[in-house]
């Protein structure tokens, strides 16, 4: 992790300047296309960081998402905020303050139990939103103003326009990337992949690793709700099924898909997938066959996914995400 | 068929996309400037996979079915089916729709079977201005706070089918009674209506009991129903919910001290499953496969010879679709440019339909019959019409 | 809410709780012998439950259909684990919940291919078909009563194997150490083979079994999958007792928050599964730190 | 040799006991350590040696007694603060970082004593000190060679030295090392015991070990415990002459 292979990195750059460029040749639909994978890719980053680098298989990632969603809603239809300078923090505060309440918990458990812990968190909030008609129940809520950014009432960006909402999506993709590999660079990135590879030792060494791995938790829960916060303005809808247990499988998918643990992995996976998706769908009614053959020939082939297969057509041998 | 699959629309649209980049954009306008011969796209947005798979083929197949009784045509130009899998997931539903609507850029939108789709589709046809016509989905929303002009509805609000069995069953006799149904938005709107007309005429509802969708296990409820005796049950369900929930209310021995009704959903599509379980049970619906009029009769017959399988109420939606489509164009020749005439003569339209003729309120909501039938011998007989021409009453749609 | 009320839910619960433990049995059996975490336990519940309706079709005979049909879950059980889950042994719980999850795709495609998209019932055999009546009002259908005593008659089954056969030896030796097993020259490849096929006829059988009860109709496994995993980890992954108490006390919890507070009866389990991991993060009887 | 001058007692055990079912693995066992010292325990298998060292580290909490650093009672406080106050400890069976390189592993135990890791922001290779640290760490192992090697790849005995750099990196003052020597070849071994015996020069050593020449060539004082108990504590010559030792230990090893 410390420093990409040099042909990655170009291609990571190449992959950003045709993202930069992208808008001046799209059609509309591509344009949101794009937005759409974009705001899958920061999910799949956020992701990647409990899963990849420490060791947490969160299969409740969506809740978060999903949340974010929810809460821009209401923070629209109740509090009347559209400015994205309050819309946004207020989101990513009630993501955190989530993640912490269902990280405290969680994080007391590990593998398959923290798998399930976190399912059931996640079915919880589901349920919740499902049943509650404050929030529309199972038909969801609308976001019916995107948000703007205004400067003493000066509008300078209105997200209605797609444009612009694809640059901030773009934008918040490279700030997720550069924060989470900031994160991973640094002191509590390193502690973060010695507590994966062997918790107790790392504990014997005289780290509290669970105030770490709940930091970790509420940073990818909050990275989850920036995601959430744009997936749910891009179209102005949220409802439970955001929050269900099968969108936290797909995340999970793209993760694995693209690569855990190399950041710019899942990146690929969400472009890679989506757009597979998007093809099959329109080729066969039985696509989801497709999809189902295509992750498990990913699972047994490929279990580095896309990543390693770039990694290993330059190295010979798997990438090892050392702190 | 001129079925096409989106795959094909997709690869041109790169193709055109690298044409655009290349710097040599071809701007196409309406396809009616090319000639008459130019293809109607129909944007259709139905369940192909899971749960509600065979509510999704039965609506397309009806009602491309409807188009070609008339020639495969609308207003004279062939059409072009654009078909997008909902999934019925309505976390999948607004990019679902941009893919039709923005990308396939189609004429006309139909669709979905789940009203979460539904909502999520109207937010972004609202906007857009595609006209759409929902085929399936009673969410009152759609022809209430988000009534549009641009869009229609064939099949039925949630209120519409449960508003006329509160007077029934008091007619009846039953003044306590208990309702029962998921804990979801549609569930919610079907109770909410029955209790309006039923406490509003000197019901009382004894307890409103909501399982958690889509949670199949009733036996705790069916106890306590059974503790509370009331006089009748109001209940809605669908699909497997409805089959295990007649047949558990039967097998606890309910069936015959507590008379059950509800929406008509709860045997619709489900009798055969359900078996002699569903006996007697008195629901009310927009339709029934046994309604004796000759359109119904001709409708099934035509569409048991082109699919091989039995019509139901969700068949008859989608052919009304059709049918509501074929006025709207032949009103205007075809020219799908002529948007406002095209919405006009929709919403004037009186349709000779399989469940009856209907017409359209202002808020483009069927107006029409709700029938009272009760199952004899395996069929939904028809007893009555519970309320004649009923209209949804709107509440909150703006268009005059 | 008086006594007879009181008594009759806890009859709806412990029978609840009896078909729970069936499905989940099989689960924590792949489980805790394996390793691995199938999330496609729910589509071999499916596929058992639309071959009984099938082969009830066919023959005429439940009894007969479960005959035929077990045989065949078990040889789609041994077709999985031989094509897919053997290569995933050594593999990371991710990949294995990766892989039953394109598993569940597929299956779910399956069923819609051979038997479409329609609800089906199916009948109670007629020998079954009687009612107990309980209260005035109530009566309690026999074959829900036979479905509790074959789970019971299943579970004392399992418990025969587990603890009296040879299979049964390195079965319980499997879970404790797969090490030990090897050493000890078993062929763990086809220890595995069998387990995992016989989870699946599990798993296939109570579909079969609650398919006069439940009708049949597509989606039907991730229902059953979801409220499995969470009978399994409050009892502990890998103990089939932990499975039969988990099953009952999630019986009494679904019932009974049912009954007393709808309002949050879809949380209810959910919250049961967290308090009980609070408080035991292994379950409740298992011993192993998965 | 160690400094024996200001010989205070820097941990002590008092009463400590570890109930695991019926059976009592440490039973009501009071111990003081002297600062600066070596300090061995030994006794046959299954005597409860590992379990004591754990419930001083932190690792499991005891049944009944107290555990006391420099005066602080520290019963029951988890592993981390226990670390943190200056006790480091390797593990019978080898306890490391396999997937990160020999200087990653030392990097980790020497980035512990910041006072905090919850540093977002700057990248951790600036920080020089801890760098120099973790070099210094793995030069005082004897594997400055090997800095950029993956511990997976090792062999045994240099895993066995990786454990004891980690330990020093963390800069504890007493350390508790069991069966350092365990599984190692006989070279290793006497490389190890050379660098024990250098780190009891401003160490406090707590040591379990088998190998009773390694023992009695380093050791100051030994513990011998049975049964989870205390048998016998004193000086070598003390417990070289001591009958029961003799008879309840050091017999009964003959017959192993």
């Amino acid at each position: 992790m410390t420093v990409l292979p040099r042909l990655v990195l170009l291609l990571l750059l190449i992959g950003l300047a045709a993202l930069v460029v992208f808008p001046f040749f799209a059609e509309r639909f591509y344009l949101q296309l794009v937005t759409k994978i974009m705001v899958t890719a920061i999910l799949a980053i956020s992701l990647d960081l409990l899963v990849g680098y420490a060791g947490m298989v969160s299969f409740g990632h969506a809740a978060f998402f999903g949340l974010a969603g929810y809460a821009l809603a209401v923070l629209q239809r109740d509090f009347g905020l559209v400015l994205l300078w309050t819309t946004l923090p207020a989101v990513l505060a009630v993501c955190g303050v989530a993640a912490l309440i269902v990280g405290w918990f969680s994080i007391r458990t590990s593998g398959i139990y923290f798998i399930m812990i976190t399912l059931a968190f996640a079915q919880m909030l589901y349920y919740y939103f499902n049943d509650s008609r404050a929030f529309g129940g199972s038909d969801g809520m609308f976001i019916d103003t995107k948000p703007t950014i205004e400067i003493f009432g000066f509008e300078l960006v209105s997200l209605r326009n797609r444009i612009a909402f694809y640059y901030v999506t773009l934008g918040a993709l490279v700030a997720s990337y550069l924060i989470v590999r900031m994160i991973l660079l640094s002191p509590f990135g390193r502690v973060i992949a010695a507590i994966r590879i062997n918790e107790p030792r790392a504990r014997a060494l005289g780290y509290a690793t669970r105030n770490y791995k709940l930091a970790c938790f509420v940073i990818a829960g909050m990275l989850a709700g920036l995601a959430g916060y744009l997936g749910a303005a891009q179209y102005g809808v949220i409802n439970p099924a955001f929050l269900s247990w099968h969108q936290s499988g797909q995340a999970l998918v793209v993760v694995i898909l693209g690569g855990m643990g190399t950041l710019f992995g899942p990146v690929l996976g969400a472009f890679v997938l989506t757009l597979l998706e998007e093809f099959v769908s329109g080729l066969t009614e039985r696509w989801l066959v497709v999809i189902g053959a295509f992750v498990i020939a990913v699972v047994l082939l490929l279990p580095g996914g896309i990543a390693s297969l770039l990694v290993r057509l330059r190295f010979g041998r798997r990438m090892q995400p050392a702190p | 068929m001129p079925i096409k699959s989106i795959s094909a629309a997709t690869r041109r649209r790169f193709l055109k996309g690298a044409a655009a980049a290349a710097g040599a954009a071809v701007f196409i306008p309406a396809p009616f400037a090319i000639g008459q011969a130019a293809k109607v796209k129909l944007g259709v947005l139905l369940p192909y996979s899971g749960t509600y798979a065979a509510l999704g083929h039965n609506i397309t197949d009806a009602m491309i079915l409807a188009i070609n009784e008339a020639g495969g045509t609308l207003g004279g130009r062939p059409v072009e089916y654009v078909k997008v899998d909902s999934e019925a997931d309505p976390s999948k539903a607004a990019a679902n729709t941009n893919k039709l609507v923005v990308g396939e850029k189609v004429d006309f939108l139909t669709g979905p079977v789940h009203s979460g789709v539904a909502m999520a589709m109207a937010k972004i046809v609202r906007e857009e201005g595609t006209i759409t016509v929902v085929s399936n989905a009673g969410a009152d929303a759609v022809t209430r706070e988000m009534c549009a002009a641009n869009i229609f509805r064939t099949s039925f609000s949630n209120w519409q089918t449960c508003f006329p069995m509160g007077p029934e069953m008091l007619k009846r006799g039953h003044k306590r009674v208990v309702s029962i149904t998921w804990n979801y938005a549609a569930g919610q709107e079907m109770i909410g209506a029955f209790r309006e007309s039923f406490a509003a005429n000197g019901g009382t509802i004894v307890k409103e009991m909501l399982v958690p969708f889509p949670n199949v296990e009733f036996q705790a409820l069916l106890t306590e129903i059974a503790s509370l005796k009331p006089d009748a049950v109001f209940s809605f369900f669908a699909g497997g919910g409805a089959v295990k929930f007649v047949k558990d209310y039967a097998a606890a021995g309910l069936k015959t001290s507590i008379p059950l009704f509800g929406s008509g959903f709860l045997t619709d599509g489900t009798l055969p499953a359900q078996g002699a379980a569903a006996e007697g049970i008195v629901t009310t619906l927009h339709y029934a496969d046994s309604l004796d009029n000759p359109v119904n009769k001709k409708f099934r017959e035509a569409f048991k010879k082109a699919t091989n399988r039995d019509a139901d109420v969700y068949a008859v939606q989608g052919y009304d679709t059709g049918k509501l489509l074929m006025h709207g164009m032949t009103a205007v020749k075809g020219d799908t440019g002529a948007k406002k005439e095209i919405m006009a003569a929709m919403r004037g339209a009186t349709l000779d339909s399989p469940r009856g003729k209907f017409t359209f309120s202002k808020a483009q909501n069927p107006v029409q019959d709700i029938y009272l039938r009760e199952v004899k011998n395996g069929d939904n007989v028809v007893i009555g019409v519970a309320h004649k021409a009923l209209a949804d009453p709107a509440r909150g749609c703006t268009l005059a | 809410m008086d006594l007879s009320f009181l008594l009759i839910q806890s009859l709806n619960s412990i029978q609840y709780g009896f078909l729970l433990f069936l499905v989940a049995s099989g689960l924590t059996l792949i489980f805790g012998i394996m390793g691995i975490i199938n999330l496609a336990h729910g589509s071999f519940y499916m596929i058992g439950a639309y071959l009984a309706y099938w082969l009830n079709l066919k023959t005429g005979n439940l009894l007969l259909a479960i005959a035929i049909g077990l045989p065949l879950t078990i040889g789609l059980g041994l077709v999985v684990e031989r094509l897919a889950i053997g290569f995933l042994y050594s593999r990371d719980h991710l990949y294995q919940v990766l892989l039953t999850y394109g598993l569940i795709l597929i299956l779910n495609e399956m069923q819609r291919i051979l038997w479409g998209n329609d609800v089906h019932g199916v009948p109670v055999p007629d020998v079954l078909a009687a009612s107990v009546p309980l209260t005035q009002t109530q009566s309690y259908p026999v074959y829900r009563f036979f479905i509790s005593a074959a789970c019971i008659a299943v579970a004392a089954a399992m418990y025969l194997v587990i603890h009296k056969t040879r299979l049964g030896m390195t079965i319980r030796a499997g879970a404790v150490n797969r090490e030990m097993v090897q050493i000890l020259g078993i062929d763990v490849g086809r220890l595995f083979a069998i387990v995992f096929s016989l989870g699946a006829a599990l798993a296939a059988f109570s579909g079969m079994l609650s398919a006069p009860v439940n009708s049949v109709y597509p989606g039907m496994g991730e229902q059953i999958l979801i409220i499995s995993f969470v009978v399994v980890v409050i009892g502990g992954i890998g103990s089939i007792l932990g499975a039969f108490v988990g099953a009952m006390l999630i019986g009494f919890v679904d019932t009974f928050g049912k009954v007393l507070v709808p309002e949050i009866a879809g949380i209810a389990v959910y919250a049961l599964m967290a308090v009980v991991l609070l408080w035991r993060p292994q379950g409740l009887f298992g011993g192993r730190p998965a | 040799m160690a400094d024996s001058g200001r010989a205070g007692t820097i941990l002590e055990a008092v009463g400590l006991s570890k109930q695991f079912g019926a059976l009592a693995a440490v039973n009501n066992v009071t111990l003081g350590f002297e600062s600066g010292r070596v300090h061995a325990v030994i006794g046959p298998n299954g005597a409860g040696k590992t379990t004591f060292l754990n419930l001083l580290s932190g690792e499991m909490r005891p049944s009944a007694g107290n555990v006391r650093f420099k005066g602080q009672d520290i019963t029951g406080a988890p592993p981390n603060r226990i670390s943190r106050l200056g006790i480091g400890r390797s593990y019978q069976r080898t306890n490391i970082f396999l997937a990160l390189t020999c200087l990653e592993n030392c990097w980790i135990a020497a980035q512990s004593r910041l006072p905090s890791s919850m540093r977002f922001v700057r990248p951790a290779h600036r920080l020089t000190s801890v760098r120099e640290q973790a070099e210094r760490a793995l030069a005082t192992c004897g594997l400055a060679g090997r800095a950029g090697t993956v511990a997976a790849a090792m062999s045994y005995g240099e895993q066995r030295q990786l454990e004891i750099g980690m330990m020093l990196a963390a800069r504890p003052q007493l350390l508790m090392l069991d069966e350092p020597l365990a599984g190692m070849g006989h070279d290793e071994s006497l490389q190890v015991i050379d660098l024990l015996r250098r780190l009891a020069a401003d160490h406090t050593l707590i040591l379990i070990e088998h190998d009773m020449d390694a023992v009695f060539s380093i050791a100051d004082r030994i513990t011998v415990m049975v049964n989870g108990e205390v048998l016998e504590t004193g000086s070598i010559e003390q417990i070289r002459g001591s009958p029961a030792v003799q008879e309840a230990y050091l017999g009964r090893e003959d017959a192993e």
